[in-house]
């Protein structure tokens, strides 16, 4: 019967794809870049893996790594979360790369978690994150909470003494988590119950009005008012032109974002906007050597002037840099040599500084607060005098401030509770 | 004759869609073995009627009786159809991806429940049947061809079959003779007639021949209402029914 | 628009200059002692420069408002060899310098030989209660009531004496209320008699917006005896006016959301609702139309400045072309295969969205497009306490006469008639001469070129991304199923309705629990009515 | 009786493709345990969970033909049932966990912990024992599939408008799951599973063995539908796609038939749902998308709708395919799937079961005819034994497609 025949042609079409891999070329060092190329999370993740390519790129350019040359497996996880951790292990298990550079959002990097635990691999995360987690597999390249949220609203304490808070987000982990330590933070800096308004939206919400005439009335209530925005990227564009088009100015209620970047500007007309702030580790308009640089090689590699360039490039940017000079440290890409290896590695940023890699996975970056300009580029206004190194668990969280992670040896425990003295989280 | 002694009592009924009225204080009794006919133009309300009767469109206002008692305007088809009435459609309307044999075994008086089918095997005794309605509608040769492979008239027929498998107490035709041949349509006739010995039957037909040859009393609908009843004979004599059909 | 404005303020201070120029050779030397102060603006961080932008307003120069207003825009620069302070334009690949006092070029500087005077919110606060002092007394009455208004945001003490000066001299009704207005702020802030301020309370309490509200409920928590109690009066009127308001602000928020899904769905309603295709590439017919929009746009940003305004116009037949003639070919490739089969047009059209996104994200990249808002999609207006932004109105304008114009073509034309006759019965129409296929595409790119001009008008206020489609299809088919298919007032009604009862239920429930209300309100509503909000009766059900 | 019901289930093609899913489930996991690693026949432990999730998604698209093929519901909300079942058990997994996660906490979920809930919602209970779990599966996805379909059926919402607020359930469910106050984990779901009834999840052996719970469940339910659609009922199922109204003046309750196959369906898809979760590793609110149901019908008119080995197939060709092209053309994959789906549209309309059938009953006629005027044979079938309904239909171009 055919049917039976198309089953057996099906299943030996399928073999045959699965082992193709295994038989692929050994002289090359593959790295797997697992970011998004469709679905409503290419929008941001493609840039991604563009700059992945380009880094890859130039390090090729300098002679690759190890005396061999370094190979880009992409694969198009299709911002579907269970097809992030299947994508994962066809990279690791066939087409067997050294490291994996990827993921965006928080539920897609939790999918692909156990993936890189069992089959022992690594993942760099550029995205700033909620924090509260720290895998031996895993290193951090983006923010934690300490090294965005606190700082900006700092900032708006001291700078603009604001005493009202709206914190907005899109209804899903990073902002929940984001809300709770501030709220936790600006209680225990007096602020009064009555004057934090929280208020969550579905992903992609795209009318604003309520929303935005809400944050209006709140904001006349005779105390300077700014919103604290962890609005997840495509809302961002409805969000800021209502804000516009109802005439609220940063210099009446500043919005501080911690999820705009330059490239969701790029799809607004930021006349209406200027003075609005958000807070990264870098900014496109950072004034040094190895920025105008980067700039040059991405508009040269993207083959287009106006593309910009933004926070999570930069991290991959560190990332691959630090997972390269491990690799070279180590002398092999075997993923425990490097993983011990990546502890303590120190390359430069692109703001005009080092940041280096923490026992806890998480790196050590400036803070910057910068005001949107007309042009769509953020001017810095602030910024910490020092390093911040990440904070893996959150001290304003209950469960988490007894907390600490260090992967050397011999602790080499990512939720050791310095109140029991025993790894494994607070319970036991 | 009074609600309690007839099979099917109308009394009164009135049906409206957005403004227009479909059926217009239509008083119809049916008697327990008895066979009519009824005629009427386009839109006098015909087949509005079988509506109402058959649990399809619910009156407006007026009494719809079955058996003298039960009240057919508070039940819905399946109730009114295990209650004893049968309908055949205008169009006729068959289970065309099903074979002759299965739409008669699905039409067959069994236990209508889900669980009753899942678990149903067909006995000895419904084999019979089936077979015997077969040998009457004649279609003995085509039990499995799928019904839609059938003529138009052979679908006439297997309605009516699977009709008969129902075992109703009324039966309401409606058009059987519709795209027949002359042959056909006497030998329907025969068949209805025969029928009409153990059934009380409705039919509703435009071909007078056909109506004739059936040779039973005659109601007229018009807009809604009846004009007339009696004999063939009896109403075409009539003035307002000759008009209706005629005058315009 | 910062653009203009501060064009029109520099020729209303010009006025002003010349109107006071009875001694000009004093004037002169007036400004030229100012030079310092603006030069000092090179030097030093925010703190300094707040302190240096107070200096240069205690002038009380009219002057020296086109350098605040620069610094204030990011456009004043120093020299970077001279520290000269200059107000800077684009000009190539450098600077276009402007003397800050005389207005005056002053020649052309490189893109290193200049730097930045940084500003920041603070400081944008502080020079827009400057100016506002510093223009009370311009000649355009529109500045004079700008100004009015900053000093009014200010609430500074010091700018009293300079607001009774200019209250006695107005002489326009609107532009004396708002100093006065403003004067009362000040007043409320100053360590002025109870007296004074409870006057101010009064012009507060009859100004009854939320600005009046939230300096009166300031005055209200840190006052004591007759001034609180007036305070809490004035916040209990305002409050009570202002619920009302919220009403019809929420009512204007339900149409404006009703709109736009009418918007999106409209084009549906013709290619599921009349042709019965379940068209799920319908989201990219809006997608493309917004890209034609960007298209628009970006030739006219490289080769026409001056259109911009007229960019959304020059769209929208545009948008209708591109997007209809895509329909067409739908339709013609496709969809005529598929006629009698209406879940195969489910999965190819499915198939085909796929194809329409990957494509415009392989055309345009997967990022965000920019799509401007032209001036007059730009910005706000007041009814009342209500706010009212010029796009969402336009888009409710819009989307209306995109529905009547609709309603005509399928009423009054003989195309109209044409479609009405082959959706009916297209074997009868098909006798009687009309050539079926033609009128099946044309209805097709009729929808899609509906769905291209909806893309127009969501580019004003949604991203521009291969994304677009994604987010109304699901919505457009809830609001023409729950309008009843088939039916373009179901549409109207219905796109209006959920709305309207969406956002009345935003403010209680929050925007999750408020979406999800109203999808199970659907679902319930449906149970009621099985054939949607405008069900076809009768018989004709069942043809 | 129940013997003879399930006994009417099996026929030729039946059989043997039970026997190819039942070789199949027994000899991929054995190659991926026995076999060493170097052997060509070996089957990595990716490929082994691949084609497990596959099957799972097999399961899903047997369902949706259930009541799409046989009873002629369009259902674009099954996602919403599937999800259900893999929330119980997600949730099962979840309390399996115990103090094993990040925070060490013994009693919650490390992701109620991190939003400092302090106690377990009620509707957590219960969950820490598999049979409970194992019981809601079938229970929470079949008792809204009942409420719904109740309130539904006995409105007659039909067509396209039943398909509708199907998708409006699901997407009302996503919004809800996404909430996080709804202490299902919102946006990340629940994930970082660790063992299942004692066995580590990532163990190679848990892996086959879920492998083989997976095929074993897509036979039986294949088996059930084969049943179901044989007997009686599935005759009428037929009737009512094919002719509601006619059904209903036959005195069938066309509710209670509909109701009946569409929370067993619902069932089916939950038991699918549970089966998937611990193979991917996580559940989140992402599996109520729309969209992602609307692919569920698209793998059944691949495969073939009204026929049970259509979906089966089509699901397998499907994922594999996406699996395939996303790694293949991660750039451009979108228009190989757009295309895939077009080309079956317009080329192969009755999936590709139903067209592979209708051209081997063509051919199967023609000889039959040929041997028919030899004077040799009888008309194929009896009634005793009624050939396959799917296998009819595509065998006649003339059948109707139900009214929508």
């Amino acid at each position: 019967m055919k049917t039976k025949l198309t089953g057996l042609a099906l299943a030996g079409l399928m073999a045959s794809n699965m082992f193709s891999g295994a038989y692929a070329a050994d002289d090359t060092i593959k790295v797997g870049i697992l970011h998004s190329l469709s679905g409503t999370m290419a929008i941001s993740e493609t840039t991604l893996k563009d700059a992945m390519l380009m880094l890859i790129d130039e390090q090729n350019k300098k002679g690759g790594l190890l005396g061999k040359k370094l190979e880009a497996v992409v694969v198009d996880p299709a911002s579907d979360w269970p097809l992030f951790a299947e994508k994962a292990r066809e990279l690791i298990e066939v087409d067997k790369v050294s490291a994996v550079f990827g993921c965006w959002t928080s539920v897609s990097r939790k999918s692909v978690l156990p993936v890189f635990e069992e089959l022992n691999s690594i993942l760099f995360y550029p995205v700033q994150y909620e924090g509260e987690e720290s895998q031996r597999n895993v290193f951090y390249t983006g923010a934690a909470p300490n090294q965005q949220a606190i700082p900006a609203v700092d900032y708006l304490m001291e700078n603009e003494g604001v005493e009202r808070w709206v914190l907005a987000g899109t209804d899903y982990v990073y902002p929940r988590t984001t809300n709770k330590i501030l709220e936790a933070y600006l209680k225990a800096k007096g602020v009064a119950e009555e004057d934090i308004m929280i208020n969550y939206t579905p992903f992609g919400h795209s009318d604003w009005q309520t929303i935005v005439s809400d944050i209006k009335a709140f904001g006349s209530a005779g105390k300077k008012t700014a919103v604290v925005s962890t609005i997840n990227g495509d809302a961002n564009v409805p969000f800021y032109k209502e804000l516009g088009n109802q005439g609220i100015k940063a210099e009446d209620i500043p919005v501080v974002a911690f999820s705009v970047g330059e490239e969701e500007l790029a799809g607004l007309d930021t006349g209406p906007l200027v003075g609005h702030l958000a807070a990264w580790n870098y900014f496109e308009s950072a004034d040094t050597d190895a920025n105008a640089q980067f700039i040059d090689t991405w508009h040269a590699f993207i083959k287009d002037d106006k593309r910009v360039t933004n926070d999570p490039m930069e991290a991959h940017y560190i990332g691959f840099n630090m997972w390269v000079k491990a690799v070279e440290k180590a002398g092999t890409t075997d993923p425990d040599a490097v993983i011990d290896a990546l502890v303590g590695v120190s390359v430069p940023n692109l703001t005009g500084g080092y940041s280096a890699m923490m026992p806890n996975h998480h790196i050590t970056k400036p803070v910057l607060i910068g005001e949107i300009q007309a042009d769509g580029q953020f001017e810095t206004v602030w910024e910490t005098s020092g390093l911040v190194p990440g904070d893996a668990w959150s001290d304003y969280l209950e469960g988490s401030k007894d907390l600490i992670s260090d992967w050397r040896a011999p602790l080499s425990c990512g939720n050791f509770n310095t109140a029991t003295g025993k790894c494994g989280g607070s319970g036991s | 004759m009074s609600r309690q002694t007839s099979l099917l009592y109308l009394d009164g009924v009135s049906v409206s869609f957005d403004g227009f009225k479909a059926l217009n204080d239509l008083s119809l009794v049916i008697a327990e073995g008895e066979m009519r006919a009824i005629i009427g133009p386009n839109g006098a309300g015909k087949t509005t009627m079988m509506d109402v009767i058959t649990g399809k469109t619910r009156p407006d206002t007026g009494e719809v009786y079955f058996n003298g008692v039960v009240d057919l305007t508070g039940e819905d088809e399946a109730a009114i159809a295990e209650l004893g009435i049968g309908r055949k459609f205008q169009k006729p309307t068959v289970f065309e991806s099903h074979t002759v044999w299965d739409n008669l075994e699905l039409a067959l008086k069994a236990p209508r429940g889900p669980f009753a089918t899942l678990f149903h095997v067909i006995s000895g005794g419904e084999k019979k049947r089936i077979e015997d309605l077969l040998e009457l509608i004649r279609l003995g040769d085509k039990r499995n061809e799928l019904a839609a492979n059938l003529s138009h008239g052979q679908k006439q027929w297997l309605e009516i079959g699977m009709l008969l498998a129902q075992d109703p107490k009324l039966l309401l035709v409606d058009e059987p003779a519709a795209g027949m041949t002359d042959a056909e349509t006497a030998e329907t006739a025969e068949l209805l007639k025969d029928i009409a010995q153990t059934h009380s039957v409705v039919v509703v037909e435009h071909d007078m021949t056909f109506v004739r040859s059936l040779g039973v009393k005659v109601t007229v609908l018009h807009e809604g209402s009846v004009l007339a009843e009696g004999s063939l004979d009896h109403v075409s004599a009539d003035e307002r029914v000759v008009e209706v059909y005629l005058g315009r | 628009m910062s653009l203009l404005r501060s064009l029109a303020l520099v020729i209303g201070l010009l006025v002003v200059a010349l109107g006071a120029g009875s001694v000009p050779a004093a004037a002169q030397n007036d400004t030229e002692s100012l030079r310092p102060l603006i030069n000092a603006l090179a030097d030093g961080k925010y703190k300094e420069t707040e302190k240096q932008i107070g200096d240069l307003a205690a002038t009380g120069n009219p002057v020296v408002a086109p350098a605040l207003e620069a610094l204030s825009d990011g456009d004043l620069y120093f020299r970077k060899s001279d520290k000269q302070v200059f107000i800077t334009s684009k000009s190539g690949e450098g600077y276009a310098l402007t003397d800050p006092l005389t207005l005056e070029s002053a020649g052309e500087a490189g893109k290193r030989e200049v730097s930045k005077i940084k500003v920041n919110n603070s400081l944008r606060r502080v020079i827009r209660s400057a100016l506002g002092s510093l223009t009370l007394m311009a000649a355009d009455p529109k500045v004079r009531k700008e100004a009015a208004e900053a000093v009014f945001k200010a609430k500074d003490p010091d700018a009293i004496e300079g607001l009774d000066t200019a209250i006695a001299k107005e002489t326009n009704d609107e532009v004396r209320l708002v100093m006065e207005q403003a004067r009362a702020a000040a007043v409320l802030n100053s360590d002025r008699s109870d007296g004074e301020k409870l006057e101010a309370v009064e012009v507060l309490s009859s100004m009854g917006n939320r600005d009046a509200l939230s300096l009166l409920i300031g005055v209200r928590d840190s006052s004591t005896g007759d001034l609180q109690a007036a305070a809490a009066t004035a916040v209990k009127r305002i409050e009570k006016t202002l619920a009302l308001w919220d009403n019809a602000q929420n009512i204007w928020y339900g149409l404006s959301l009703g709109s736009v899904l009418l918007l999106a769905a409209i084009g549906l309603a013709i290619t599921f609702g009349v042709m019965g295709v379940i068209n799920m590439a319908h989201g990219e017919m809006v997608m493309i139309g917004a890209y034609v929009t960007f298209m628009v746009q970006e030739v006219i940003r490289n080769s026409a400045p001056g259109l911009f305004d007229y960019s959304l116009l020059i769209a929208l037949p545009l948008a209708f072309l591109v997007s209809g003639a895509i329909g067409v070919g739908i339709e013609r490739g496709i969809i005529r295969w598929l006629y009698g089969r209406p879940l195969e047009t489910l999965l190819a059209t499915w198939g085909l969205s796929l194809i329409l996104q990957q494509a415009v994200r392989s055309l345009f990249g997967p990022t965000n497009r920019e799509v401007g808002n032209p001036d007059w999609m730009s910005g706000a207006f007041e009814i009342g306490q209500m706010t009212v932004t010029y796009n969402r109105m336009w888009i409710i304008f819009f989307a209306l006469a995109v529905f009547a114009g609709l309603m005509l073509v399928l009423k009054k034309t003989p195309f109209g008639l044409y479609t009405r006759a082959v959706t009916q019965n297209r074997r009868m129409a098909a006798s009687m001469g009309i050539r079926t296929p033609w009128i099946d595409a044309l209805t097709f790119g009729l929808g899609s070129g509906i769905a291209g001009i909806a893309g127009v008008a969501l580019s004003q206020i949604d991203n521009v991304s291969p994304n677009l489609g994604q987010g109304y299809i699901i919505d457009s088919f809830m609001v023409v199923v729950f309008g009843g298919v088939g039916n373009l007032w179901g549409t109207l009604v219905g796109a209006m309705t959920l709305g309207v009862v969406n956002k009345f239920l935003e403010p209680y429930a929050g925007a999750v629990l408020g979406k999800i209300f109203v999808l199970v309100f659907i679902i319930l509503f449906i149970q009621k009515r099985p054939r949607g909000l405008f069900a076809l009766k009768g018989r004709a059900v069942e043809a | 009786m129940m013997t003879s019901f399930l006994f009417r289930a099996l026929d030729a093609r039946a059989g043997l493709f039970l026997i190819i899913l039942l070789a199949l489930t027994v000899a991929i996991p054995a190659s991926n345990l026995l076999l060493p690693e170097t052997s060509p026949l070996h089957v990595p432990t990716y490929a082994v969970t691949l084609m497990g999730k596959y099957l799972t998604y097999a399961l899903l698209a047997l369902s949706v033909d259930l009541v799409w093929g046989y009873c002629g519901i369009l259902s674009l909300g099954h996602g919403a049932f599937f999800a259900l079942g893999g929330y119980a058990m997600g949730m099962y997994l979840m309390r399996q966990i115990g103090s094993r996660g990040v925070y060490g906490d013994p009693l919650l979920p490390d992701f109620m912990v991190f939003l400092n809930w302090k106690e377990l919602p009620w509707y957590w209970y219960g969950f820490d024992m598999f049979p409970f779990a194992a019981i809601m599966v079938l229970f929470v996805p079949g008792l809204l599939a009942f409420v719904f379909g109740w309130f539904a059926f006995r409105s007659r919402v039909t067509g396209v408008y039943l398909s509708i607020i199907t998708q409006a359930l699901t997407y009302a469910l996503l919004l809800a799951f996404f909430r996080n106050d709804m202490g299902f984990g919102g946006n990340n779901g629940l994930t970082d599973f660790k063992d299942i009834l004692g066995f580590d999840v990532q163990a190679d052996s848990t892996r086959a063995g879920l492998f083989i719970a997976s095929g074993l469940a897509l036979a039986l339910c294949f088996l059930l539908c084969r049943a179901l659609t044989r007997s009686k009922l599935g005759k009428v199922l037929v009737a009512v796609r094919d002719a509601e109204s006619r059904t209903r003046f036959l005195g069938y309750r066309v509710e209670h038939y509909k109701l009946f196959v569409w929370t067993i369906s619902a069932m089916m898809a939950g038991i699918a749902g549970a089966l998937y979760v611990p193979q991917v590793g996580i559940i989140n609110p992402g599996e109520f998308s729309p969209a992602n149901s609307i692919e569920v019908v698209i793998w059944v008119a691949v495969g073939g709708r009204g026929t049970l080995i259509g979906p089966v197939i089509g699901a397998v060709l499907v994922n594999f395919a996406k699996t395939w092209f996303t790694a293949a053309l991660p750039d451009i994959w979108l228009f190989a799937l757009g295309g895939l789906f077009l080309g079956v549209t317009l080329f192969l309309p009755k999936g590709i079961v139903g067209t592979v059938s209708q051209g081997w009953s063509a051919l199967r006629q023609r000889s039959a005819s040929a041997a028919y005027e030899a004077g040799s044979d009888e008309p194929p079938g009896s009634p005793d034994a009624p050939a396959d309904v799917s296998h009819k239909r595509a065998s006649s171009d003339a059948s109707p497609q139900p009214a929508e």
